[in-house]
């Protein structure tokens, strides 16, 4: 797709997202293969950053080879590995070699990773870091020095609409719009009439909202999230479905709910596109595209 | 080896331990004769030191009984 | 207080292998209250010593000493004489304390018992929890009297990361997440309106390492 | 207590060999029941490794 992320997201078109995660090690064949499978068919590709604190290949170099193959990188930059020196000169340095969308995240902490003994960093948060795209777009560095040539982005965060409690997500929430976030990704939802009273929140503000979609690939897995992932809930008809499925078709089950969620917020202009992380499953996310009839 | 006889020292209440080995003793009640028994007000008073002191002292094993 | 956790028995027996003469010295202040430092653990080191070079039929001469506190440098004199009948000495003060033993009597070994772990208060009987980064920029003010820099794992100044769950940290169900706990507190003061705004990022700069501080009163003798 | 055995296992000297007990001032034979089991460890772990062999 010729069109740049912020075009499409303010073309007003429902707008796809999937995600590409950096292996670790030197050897891409099989990146590269989601890469090609997946950049022409939607308007954003995700690339994690040193995801779940796990050293991989940088979310940077990843970024540019996906531009460099016509598609459209969408960085993502947690707070966890850099202080604020790193973290503006990641961004000019991405900005320069045409990567222009960037997510800004706060990260995992350190001990969730492989590398535990790690110094966490955190010097700025996922706001501040919103924020310091917007600086750098003025010209302008946190030192408060003159940038020669001032970068581009358009920025984004991210929400957990199931986050519990959910005041301080959402105040969270505010200030990430204060600090310039044009776009959000949300944390996996499953509950849409949860997610529809959050959208009716989030409406009033002039920001772009794309639903999480994470893809189920059996009941035990939507059961362990609810117990074990922050911010993640699966509805007890969801995981019946999963379960119902004959064995060895829960996969294409699994499908077949996201094409249908998915069929369901565009339908209902519940929210402005998805974003679909079929995590380990990358090459089935056409198949979810297919089946919201969106191929 | 044959000959080892252990040294047992015993913290004890006065109040309950201590009541209870005299007791005992009333009642003709055997037991071993290789406890050493010391007596305190109350075994609340038992610090961790002096646990250790008596097997500085050389005590085989030790006990609180209150 | 400055907690302090000691440091486990084989690591100080190995600091120690070849010394004879060992003078153990205790700290009255916070190593004292925290049950890690004081003349009571003075106490039990050495015992635990002695037996260790019994069991191994080694000589050992130990000193035992506490004093009312190791960072003041009137309290450290009081080893003047005393220190010289040893080859070694063990500090059971924190860092702080050791350090300045070790510079007052630069001629002899000092070695530390004890891991110096952090601020913190006395939150129930044998436990304690950490309240104060020492971040030298105090946001207690914003926040209802709870500290995001030293409570929330990552230190978060701008409300809770997408890890919090059920008002516990995604570190350990343990830990509470700080953002619940501070967002309760000022919702129930009426006081929400103070985290709304942006929080800048912190200054570094403020924390010098070393840090130092000089009273006004005294700054024209320095 | 756990205190007193995880100080003692440091130095390695058998936990086994410090124990607490309680009882009523009545337990006459709680006492001695406690006192056996304490000499029969110690018959079991052998002489207070502190002291000098042969003794």
């Amino acid at each position: 797709m010729a069109k740049s992320f912020k075009e499409a997201l303010e073309s007003g078109k429902f707008v796809v997202t999937a995600e590409v995660g950096p292996p670790k090690g030197t050897d891409i064949e099989e990146m590269l293969h989601h890469i090609d499978l997946l950049k022409d068919k939607v308007d954003g590709l995700n690339v994690t950053d040193n995801q779940s604190s796990v050293m991989r290949l940088s979310s940077i170099s990843v970024s540019h080879i996906i531009k460099e193959k016509g598609g459209e990188p969408i960085l993502q930059m947690t707070c966890r590995d850099r202080n604020r020196l790193a973290l503006e000169s990641d961004l000019i340095s991405a900005n320069i070699l045409g990567i222009n969308t960037v997510l800004c995240l706060t990260g995992d902490y350190i001990t969730v990773g492989d590398h535990v003994e790690a110094m966490p960093v955190f010097d700025l948060d996922s706001v501040l870091l919103l924020k310091t795209v917007r600086l750098l777009e003025s010209g302008k560095d946190l030192g408060g020095n003159e940038l020669k040539g001032a970068a581009r982005f358009c920025a984004g965060a991210i929400v957990t609409p199931e986050a519990n409690p959910i005041e301080p997500q959402l105040l969270k929430f505010e200030k990430k719009i204060k600090a310039g976030a044009e776009f959000f990704q949300t944390q996996a939802i499953y509950d849409l009439d949860n997610f529809k009273k959050f959208m009716k929140y989030a409406r009033q503000f002039n920001v772009k909202i794309l639903a999480g979609i994470v893809l189920l690939v059996s009941s035990g897995m939507a059961k362990y999230m609810n117990a074990n992932v922050p911010g993640i809930f699966v509805p007890k008809d969801l995981i019946d479905e999963m379960a119902s499925a004959e064995k060895g078709k829960a996969l294409e089950k699994g499908i077949e709910i996201a094409g249908r969620m998915i069929k369901t917020l565009k339908d209902e202009n519940i929210c402005d596109g998805v974003h679909i992380m079929a995590i380990g499953k990358e090459g089935k996310v056409p198949d979810i595209l297919a089946a919201a009839g969106l191929a | 080896m044959n000959e080892f006889e252990p040294k047992v020292v015993a913290f004890c209440c006065q109040y309950c331990a201590y009541s209870a080995a005299d007791l005992a003793g009333s009642m003709r009640l055997q037991y071993s004769p290789n406890v050493r028994i010391v007596k305190l007000m109350c075994t609340g008073k038992v610090d961790v030191i002096h646990l250790l002191k008596a097997f500085e002292g050389g005590a085989d094993a030790v006990f609180v009984a209150g | 207080m400055i907690v302090a956790d000691r440091k486990p028995f084989d690591d100080i027996k190995a600091m120690l292998e070849g010394f004879e003469r060992v003078l153990i010295v205790g700290c009255g202040e916070c190593v004292s209250v925290c049950m890690v430092g004081g003349e009571k653990e003075v106490e039990i080191l050495a015992s635990q010593l002695r037996m260790a070079a019994g069991k191994e039929g080694k000589k050992i001469e130990l000193g035992e000493t506490t004093l009312e506190r190791q960072c003041d440098r009137e309290y450290l004199e009081l080893l003047k004489d005393k220190i010289e009948n040893y080859d070694v000495v063990v500090s059971m003060a924190c860092g702080a304390g050791v350090q300045f033993l070790a510079e007052m009597y630069d001629h002899k070994i000092v070695l530390p018992a004890t891991n110096t772990r952090f601020i913190g208060v006395t939150e129930g009987e044998g436990v304690w929890t950490e309240r104060c980064r020492a971040c030298s920029d105090c946001v207690l003010a914003e926040t209802g009297g709870i500290c995001p820099v030293t409570i929330c794992a990552k230190g978060l100044l701008n409300g809770p990361c997408g890890g919090t769950n059920d008002g516990k940290c995604e570190v350990s169900k343990e830990k509470d997440c700080a953002w619940t706990l501070i967002y309760n507190r000022l919702n129930k003061l009426g006081r929400l309106d103070s985290i709304r705004e942006i929080f800048p990022a912190k200054k570094y700069n403020v924390q010098t390492r070393p840090g130092r501080r000089i009273h006004e009163a005294f700054k024209e003798k320095e | 207590m756990q205190y007193a055995k995880k100080l003692l296992d440091e130095i390695g000297i058998d936990s086994r060999r410090v124990e607490m007990f309680n009882m009523g001032a009545s337990d006459a034979q709680k006492f001695t029941g406690a006192a056996d089991e304490m000499t029969e460890r110690a018959r079991e772990l052998g002489p207070n490794p502190l002291m000098p062999k042969g003794k």
